[in-house]
Order: C-alpha cells, then structure tokens, then sequence
C-alpha cells in the first residue's frame, strides 16, 4: 500500500455514463490482487472532499497499466470523466483483501452492471471460469471478458443484447457445475446469489460496496452487517471481498 | 536553535502536531504511510469501559467540503485496548493519548485510573454526539465539566486533556470550568452536531439522526472557537476542526492553539500530518521564529 | 393540482422559495436576472433604526464551501428605507419580509410600529454576530427572545418572524420562547460565528475579529437546527442555511421547514431562486405531492 | 448585465503564471465597456465557491470574443488555468462601470503587472493616449499595446526588459502634459498616482479591487473608502472605476 501520483494514459466512455481510465503505477500494478481497490482522490480543493473507491479492473504488469472501469453517478467520478491523459491523479493503493484464487476448483464468475468491473482481472487470473454479465440495456467489456474465457454469457433487462433477463438465473440453473462462485453488483443480487450459494453448498465470495473515509481501517465507517451479531465487518480491510458467511446482506 | 516542544502538564511533546481521536484508529493503519515517531503525540480512537459496537451503517456522508460521521463510539473497550492495542503503539516513542468516554462520572474515573500507567495522557472526550446515553450532556453545561474532571483529576497523575463540544453558546465558559477543575489542557473542537436526510427514501440518512460534522468546512468555527478559548484559559490549548495544510496549522497556533491536532484530514491526505510539520518548520525558519508561541496573536496575554 | 402556498400567520405565500436578509439588498439588483413575482417572498437587507455605516473591509472571506462576512448591517436606516428603497419593491406583488435589527426593545418596537403599514412581514432578527452592541444577547437566551418577540407583537398585527441565531447550545428552547411570546414563525439559521487569521500580518483577518458564516459548509448544522425546532414548535418554520439546490431544498422541509430562503447561493448562482423552485415544482408533480407539508419526516407531529 | 455560459475560444500562458482567456459571447461583447469586468465561476462545486471577477481586456465586437488577462493566484485562478478550448464558463457581465471616454482630452494611460487588463481596451478605445505599462521583470501584451498606440513606454523594475523603474517616474516627469490620467494596478500605485494628479490638478480614474460576494451591489461585502467619511463605496457597481477624488486610499 501506498501514495502515489499516477499519471493517466487514457480516459474514455465505453457507454452511457460508463468511462474506462488506465493509470499507470509500477509498483501499484505490482502489489495488486484481483478484487483490490484504489482509493482516489477526486479534486485538489475540498469538495468532493473525499477519496473514492475504484476497483482494479484489469492489470497490465509489465507496464505499469493499471485499468479502471468506473460509472459516473456523482461529483466525484464527474470529475473522474474530465480528467486528460498525461494528467495526474492522487492514489492510494492497492487496498482490501482480494478474491481467493483456487486454480483447481470450476468457479463462476457473476456480475452486474458497474459491478463487473472487478471481475475482469479476476477472470483472466481464474484463467477456464464461467462468466455470468448482467446489464441493464447498453453492454460494456464484454470483449474484454471474452479475451480471458470461452464461456462468457451476457444477459440484459431489456434484451436488447444477450439474452433477455437476469444473470442469476443462468447460474441458479446451472449452480451444481461449481464448486465456488465468485459475484460483484448491486446488493439484492448479492443477496440472491448468497442464497444460491448456500442452499447449494457452493463455496461463495462476494465483493461488497460501502461509503468509506480513510480506507485503510482506521475510521470504522466503511462498517458492514456481518454474520457474528456482535461486530460490524469493515469493507476497506476486512473485504472488500467477503465470503458470503461473513456477512449479513439482510436489510 | 528552533524549538517546536510544546509542555502540557509537564509533559513535553517533540512538537505541536498530532493526530485526532477516532480519525487515526490505534495507529497500525497510517505506519505505511511515515515514520510515527516524528508525530508529537497519537490520539487514539475513543474508547469505552465495555466494548462497543458502534452505530448501524451507514456511518459517514460527505458534505460540501466536510464530512457527517455517526461511527458511535465502536471501539474494543477499555480492557482490550490496553491488551490487544497498545503494545503496537508502545514501539514507537511517540506520546499516546487516550480518548475516553463514560456513561457517568464513575466510569470515567475508572477508566483514568486503569490507563494511569499505561498512557502519557488522558482526553476526556465530553462532548461526542453521537451516542444518546452520557456524552453530550456533559460537555454542554459547565458544572458538569467542572465535575467529570474534577473526579478524573482525583484519579490520575498524567497530564489531563479535557475536550470540548462545540455545540455550546460559550465555549469560553466550558473551558474555565475545565481549567478550574484542573484540567492541564483544553482541547477543541469535537464535532458540530449536523443532519442530512436520503429525500429518495423520505428518511434521515444516518439511523441515529444527527451525525458529528468535521473537516474543512468548520475550521471558521474552530477557529473563532479555539480564540474565545485562548482569551479565556491559562493552560495549553491543542486545536483542531478542519486542519488540511500548515497554514490552517499557523493560523490555529496565531489564535491560540499551543499545538495542532491532524482529524478528518487524515482520510483525503494520509500525509497530512507529516506534510504540515514540515510545513510548520519552513515557517519557523524563514521568518526567524523560534518558540511557536510567539506567534500567538495575543502574545499570551490572557 | 399541486397547491404551493404557504401560509405564515395568516398570510399566504404563493410558494415556500425565499430570500435571505443581507443576501438581496432592496431586491433592484437581482430583478436583471428573473421576475420576482415568481418569489414566495423578498426578505430585504437588514435594517436599524439609524442608518449604519457598516463594518471596515475586508468584509469577506472566502472559506472552504463557505464565506464569512463581516458587512456589520450596514443600512441606510428606517425612515430611508421606507421612503427610498420600498417605492421599487412595491411594483411588484411579492410580499416583503423586513428583517429589523436594534439595540434595545424599544428600538425593535418603534421600528415593527413604523413598518406595520408598510410591509406584509417583520423579521426579527436577534442573532446578528457582526454588531458589538444589541443582537448577539438576544438571540442567546430564551428570556430575551422571549422579551423581545413579546414587546414587538403588541405593537403589530403583522406576522411576526423571529429568525434564530444557531450560536447557542439549545436552538430548540429558543424557538420555543418565541413561539410562547406570539411569533408566527422561526426562521433560521442567521450566520455561525466563525474567524480566519491573516498568518503572513499575524492579526485577525476582519477588524471585528469575529465574522458570520454561511454557505453549504453549514448546511448540515441548519438542517439539524430546522429539525430540532420542528420537534419543538407548532408554528411555521423557514428553513436556511447553506441552501444551493432543489435538493437541498427539499431535505429542509422533510426536516420540518414549511418554506425555504436562500441566502449566499444567490452570489454564486444568482438564478438560484428561480431553478429551486422550479426543482421543486417537478419533485412535487414527480412524486405526486400535492402539498408540500405531506413530505414533512414527522408529518407534522410534535 | 446577464448571466451566460460561455464557451472557451483559447486559453495560453503569456508569462510565468500569467494567462490569456478568450471567450465568445456576442451579447455580453456587444454590452461591453472598458473597465467593466466579469464575474466568473471557477469551479461546478463549492470550493471554490464564489465567483471571480476579472477585468475584460479586450473586446471583438464582431466576433463576440472577449479577451481576459489573469495572473494564477489562489484556487478560483488556478483552475481558470486549467480550462480547455471548447468548454464553457458561467460568466456575468459585463458588470461594473467603466472609464469615462473624452476623445478630445490628452490622456495617459498607467498600468503595474495584471493591472494593465483592462486598458487594453481602454487604450484601443481612447485611440491616442501615452501608455505606461511597468512589470516586475516578465513583459506581456505589450504587442498588443502597442497596435493601440504609437506611444507606449515599457517599465521593469528588474530592468530586463523597457527602462528600469517605476512608471510612475516617467509620469510624473510628463504629468503636465495630460488632461486626464487613468491607472490600475496595485494599491499603493494607485494611491502615488491618486496623490500626484490631485497635485498637479489633472483628472484622474482609478481601478479599484476588492473582494467580492455578489458583484452586483446587493451584498454590500465589497466596501472601500471613500472621500465621504459617512459611507463606503461600493467596488462592484459605484466602481471598480472611481474618479480619484471619490475613494480614499489611505490605509
Ligand atoms: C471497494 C469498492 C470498489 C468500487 N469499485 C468501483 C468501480 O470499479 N467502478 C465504479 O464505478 N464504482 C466503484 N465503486 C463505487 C464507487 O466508489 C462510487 O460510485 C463512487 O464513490 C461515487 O462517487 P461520486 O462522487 O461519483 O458520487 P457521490 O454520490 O457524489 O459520492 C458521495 C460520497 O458517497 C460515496 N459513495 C457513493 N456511492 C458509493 C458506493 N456505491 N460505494 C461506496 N461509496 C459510495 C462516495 O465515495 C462519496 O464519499 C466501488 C466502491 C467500493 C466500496
Ligand atoms: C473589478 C476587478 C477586476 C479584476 N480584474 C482582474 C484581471 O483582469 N486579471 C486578474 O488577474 N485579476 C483581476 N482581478 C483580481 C482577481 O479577481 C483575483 O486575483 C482573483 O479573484 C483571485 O482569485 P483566486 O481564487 O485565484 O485567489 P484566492 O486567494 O483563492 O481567492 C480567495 C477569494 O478572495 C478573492 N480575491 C483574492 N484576491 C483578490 C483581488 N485582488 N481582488 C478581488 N478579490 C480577490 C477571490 O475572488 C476569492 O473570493 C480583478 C479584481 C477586481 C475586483
Ligand atoms: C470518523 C470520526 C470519528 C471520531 N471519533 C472520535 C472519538 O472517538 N472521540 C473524540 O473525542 N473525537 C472523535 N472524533 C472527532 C475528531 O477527533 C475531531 O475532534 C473532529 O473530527 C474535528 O477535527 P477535524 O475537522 O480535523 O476532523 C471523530 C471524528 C471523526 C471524523
Ligand atoms: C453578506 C451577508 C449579509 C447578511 N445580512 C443579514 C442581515 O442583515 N440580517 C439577517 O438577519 N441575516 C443576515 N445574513 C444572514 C442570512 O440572511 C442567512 O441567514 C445566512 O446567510 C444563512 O443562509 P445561507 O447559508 O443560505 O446564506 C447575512 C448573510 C450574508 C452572507
Ligand atoms: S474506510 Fe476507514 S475503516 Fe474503512
Ligand atoms: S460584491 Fe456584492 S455589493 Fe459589491
């Protein structure tokens, strides 16, 4: 983990609101797992005030590449979408606790929306994984996905790519091919894709969202329902990759 | 020569800048970052007789330039910290100060007295907002000041920090309640009590309502808070409330502050501290200051 | 049909979007950007009996999503007011809310016995921190709020509007105080008190010392404010404080806030007005509300 | 006066921290006098907050540019310096009143550092005034001065470029031979000229700065004294232009 200045090789839309950036950090790109993140600060003045969170999206070691995928929902990522290569941006990382690799065992890969972003360096670490994309309407990466598998199904809300409907209910059908499943996206998919899992008995790991402050451990308010009733799980250090028994997704 | 010590209750500190209870954990996390012993002194996160577990998320909301954090006092309590945390920052030679915060007067003096030994000083966190029981009653009415650390003094031999609520009329009247209590130290300000309401979903956003405000939008406010202090106060005042860079560092020390204290900061620039004390000694030097307090505006006239 | 009026002691607003005092001048200048009998009210600059030369510049200073101001309610005095700056505002068919300032009872009384005729509000405004004399003690305990309010209302039969000082520990036992004397309405919040130092002259940067904060820093601790003394008092509340957008706006009146004025947001963005209640006009036909007192958190239980 | 977003045309560094911004905005070019200025938002959210004003310095009538000199300062500058061709800026103006134009009066005009801004334009308007432009050491737009008049004298006080010294020195030495004297620049050039005119009895228009809230005489921030003790002039709408005789400039 540490600070560093990155400077931004490109910046551009993939779709509506959807922008791809690659960074570059040596020795970031050298530490990073798959399902770790970067914590980026947004402006040089005081508001947004904050750093935001953004997975690692795909990695490029030898050269220092560092990809991001990010959606462009509030001040922050607005500002993320009007940076200019050769720019510099103000980086922490890599941070959390990435996905388990298990070579040897069939895993699925399962993601929605911006939620995929953390999915695709996981999906060439994995190498031979299912891959499970959900969209809402307009599809982004897909290509990206399929240069790491051969097996990548992609379903949107709208039908208007894909197949018509929810990833999730590929998986459910074919939940017993896996010994482990891998998911990121918004938390009632989360939700149903930890049920899944454990009624299966399918090993499950899930990347969690939560609004954070120092993202390193320190603050305690990246907090999460957990599964022991008497702590809270910090999403910055103890995830953002959790196995699915760690945590309590209820509402 | 310049010299950045600062006393407080006799105690020295290798200079004036520190780090702020609750924003810098126990430590572990920023020593990726520098070395803590070049830090004046460590304030480690608030904690508790019996172990808390903190308020439900969500915990934090930012605002324009500043941040709503409703953490709630989640902390191991006392016992565990002195077991499971300290010994890490106990490697280090940086003064540790321990953030407490008791329900009523008695758990407060106990906690004084099991840390004695343990800490170089004690905060005596009267004015956190977010817990309903005990906390901000305390702060907000000065015989209550006068009496939690009246009792603590009682129980304690290290220097003894009192910090203050901003959520008063007169600030200047908690802080004389503390020093004539014997406090050797008024540290200010806590976080403003603030709101903010999810209006998709027609409800407060944080479970517990009010959240504590902190970060650079209420520097103008700890600002005029840590002057109606220092024109009050004999004893030393650590300031704090939105410090980013240096030159909020000077002008906290220009109002009054004998040293600065490094919160929210720490989050948007985990440098901050180490970058404002470089920051503070360039000052010295270039303008042939030798004792930061003589920059006080009032020259410690009191 | 969505119904947007407001009724403040009896009389009726055509929309809850307002203006702050001191933020508008006497309304001429604004008038070059939108219509102001699409305004729910104007509050004018705040006036004294005398006129008032105001403080020494500096008069502002920028801070973090904020300002301090330090203007010291400079005024042209009552009787020029009403002969000179009241002709222009009368053309429209906006009601004006005038914002009076004094330093005694009497002066408040003698000023709302003057004004009855000429205007369709008196604010009362008891919190100013700029001025050295009168203001400030006011606004700070309820027994002068309470006063005052009580001398004002038996020499009008205008509503009344007692606008709050968010400097004090207890905002909520302030604008009960009010309510008991006989206002028609709360307002708030005025101006936090805050202070910035000029570090490269070593002295306070205003010649007062003290200057007012206001802007977005602040919201989160207006919110909090307006949602405390809706819990409080069953008059009608005008919520401000650091108010910028429709959004914003609306997180006011779910904290209990009937109407909404908008202050240092006019400098920045002097269209604001206009787009907020335009924002709000499409929130209400978005979400089906028809009256705005519907979106209320509490839904006007007290 | 209107409020506007105006799009970018050019913006390049002329000298060590100093810019030149030209804008388009037909109406508000077309409104325009000398010594008006516009005020400019420097960022979409609150910090910076407030607007900035800058003086025009010069004016395409037809095309509807609008040329701005700024030095980068603080934070609302230092973003200006960041904007790119293309974008927009939310400007009012033209705001302010500008400097009385008397075609038939022998005028000089005298400019220290950014301040020589707005006369520009005034001098391209009054046709035949004498021009005294003194910079510390980097010289700027004095090309520009000189297509506006046959008679422009260059200062610095490094002596690098033009004559070493202080403009003033050379207007004083001519002072005689000017009805009318118009000067910006910092204040205490402002307050030797103020006194120098006075003195010798010849008119003189000073541009004033101040620290602004909302540029149009409704917050009442932007006092500076004046020669009536009673009341304070306001900068934003009684100015940033005053005759000499109506401010005072004493500290
Ligand atoms: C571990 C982790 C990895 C993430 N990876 C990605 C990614 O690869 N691509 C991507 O587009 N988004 C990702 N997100 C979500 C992303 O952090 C938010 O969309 C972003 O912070 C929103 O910032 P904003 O300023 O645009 O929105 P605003 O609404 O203006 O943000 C206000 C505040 O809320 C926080 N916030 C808002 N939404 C979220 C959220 N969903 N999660 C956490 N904090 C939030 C912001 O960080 C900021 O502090 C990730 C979140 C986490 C926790
Ligand atoms: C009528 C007028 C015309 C001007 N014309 C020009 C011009 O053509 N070119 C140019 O470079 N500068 C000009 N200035 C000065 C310019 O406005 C300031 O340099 C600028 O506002 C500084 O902003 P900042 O954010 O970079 O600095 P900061 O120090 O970050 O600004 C903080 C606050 O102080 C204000 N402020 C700081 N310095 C000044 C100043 N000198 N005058 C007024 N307000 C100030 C800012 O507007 C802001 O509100 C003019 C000022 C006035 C009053
Ligand atoms: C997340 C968070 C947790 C905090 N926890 C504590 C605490 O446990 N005890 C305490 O006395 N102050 C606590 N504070 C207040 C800070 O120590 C500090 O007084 C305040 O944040 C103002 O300084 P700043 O603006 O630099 O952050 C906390 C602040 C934050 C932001
Ligand atoms: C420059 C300035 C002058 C003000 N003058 C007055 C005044 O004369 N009377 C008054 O009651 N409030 C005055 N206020 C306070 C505002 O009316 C308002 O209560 C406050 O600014 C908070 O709202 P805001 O954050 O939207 O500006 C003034 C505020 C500013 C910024
Ligand atoms: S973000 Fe600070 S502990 Fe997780
Ligand atoms: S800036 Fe508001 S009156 Fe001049």
């Amino acid at each position: 983990m540490r600070r560093e200045f990155c400077k931004i090789i490109s910046n551009f839309r993939v779709a509506n609101n959807v922008y791809k950036m690659v960074i570059e950090s040596k020795s970031i790109s050298k530490e990073a797992l798959p399902g770790q993140f970067l914590h980026i600060k947004p402006s040089q003045n005081y508001d947004p005030l904050l750093r935001r969170p953004i997975s690692i999206c795909d990695l490029d070691q030898d050269k220092g590449g560092i990809t991001l995928l990010y959606r462009v929902c509030g001040k922050g990522t607005r500002l993320f979408a009007e940076i200019k290569p050769g720019d510099n941006l103000d980086i922490i990382g890599p941070l959390g606790k990435g996905f388990p690799i298990f070579q040897n065992k069939k895993s699925a890969i399962i993601g929605g929306g911006i939620g995929i972003a953390p999915l695709l360096i996981l999906s060439k670490w994995l190498k031979e994984a299912d891959i499970y994309l959900g969209y809402k309407d307009e599809t982004y990466m897909t290509d990206e996905f399929m240069n790491y598998s051969d097996d990548v199904c992609i379903y949107t809300e709208s039908g208007s790519r894909g197949t018509k409907g929810y990833p999730i209910e590929a998986l459910e059908k074919n939940i017993n091919r896996y010994d482990i499943v891998y998911a990121c996206g918004p938390k009632q998919m989360l939700r149903a894709i930890k049920r899944l899992c454990e009624k299966n008995l399918v090993e499950c790991y899930l990347s969690m969202e939560e609004r954070m402050g120092c993202g390193i451990g320190a603050c305690l308010v990246c907090a999460c329902e957990s599964s022991n009733n008497d702590e809270y799980k910090k999403v910055c250090i103890d995830g953002p990759v959790f196995n699915s028994k760690e945590v309590n997704l209820d509402d | 020569m310049i010299d950045m010590t600062v006393n407080i209750g006799g105690r020295r500190l290798k200079n004036p800048v520190l780090v702020s209870s609750g924003t810098f954990g126990f430590g572990k996390e920023y020593s990726n970052f520098y070395d803590f012993n070049l830090l004046g002194a460590i304030t480690v996160k608030g904690i508790t007789l019996k172990p808390r577990k903190g308020n439900k998320p969500p915990r934090i909301m930012e605002t324009s330039a500043g941040i709503l954090n409703s953490v709630g006092l989640e902390n191991p309590g006392l016992y565990s910290f002195i077991e499971n945390e300290l010994p890490f920052l106990k490697k280090y030679s940086v003064p540790i100060i321990a953030n407490i915060s008791g329900n009523t007067i008695e758990e407060y003096s106990l906690m004084a007295k099991e840390l004695n030994e343990h800490v170089d000083f004690i905060e005596l966190n009267v004015s956190c907002p977010n817990v309903k029981e005990g906390g901000i009653t305390f702060g907000t009415k000065p015989e209550s000041v006068y009496e939690v650390t009246r009792e603590v003094r009682k129980v304690t031999n290290i220097p003894l920090i009192v910090k203050l609520s901003p959520n008063v009329t007169d600030i200047g009247e908690m802080a004389l309640a503390a020093e004539n209590a014997g406090a050797d130290c008024i540290s200010l300000i806590n976080t403003l009590m603030g709101m903010a309401i999810d209006i998709y979903n027609r409800k407060p956003f944080f479970n517990n309502v009010v959240a504590g405000l902190s970060g650079p939008a209420v520097k103008p406010i700890a600002l005029r808070m840590v002057w109606q202090v220092a024109q009050k106060v004999n004893i030393p005042i650590i300031g704090m409330g939105g410090i980013s860079n240096w030159q909020d560092a000077i002008e906290f020390m220009m109002a009054g502050a004998d040293a600065i204290s490094i919160g929210t900061a720490n989050f948007y620039n985990p440098l901050a501290p180490k970058e404002v004390l470089e920051g503070i000694k360039e000052y010295m030097i270039e303008n042939g200051i030798n004792d930061l307090r003589e920059i006080k505006i009032n020259g410690g006239v009191k």
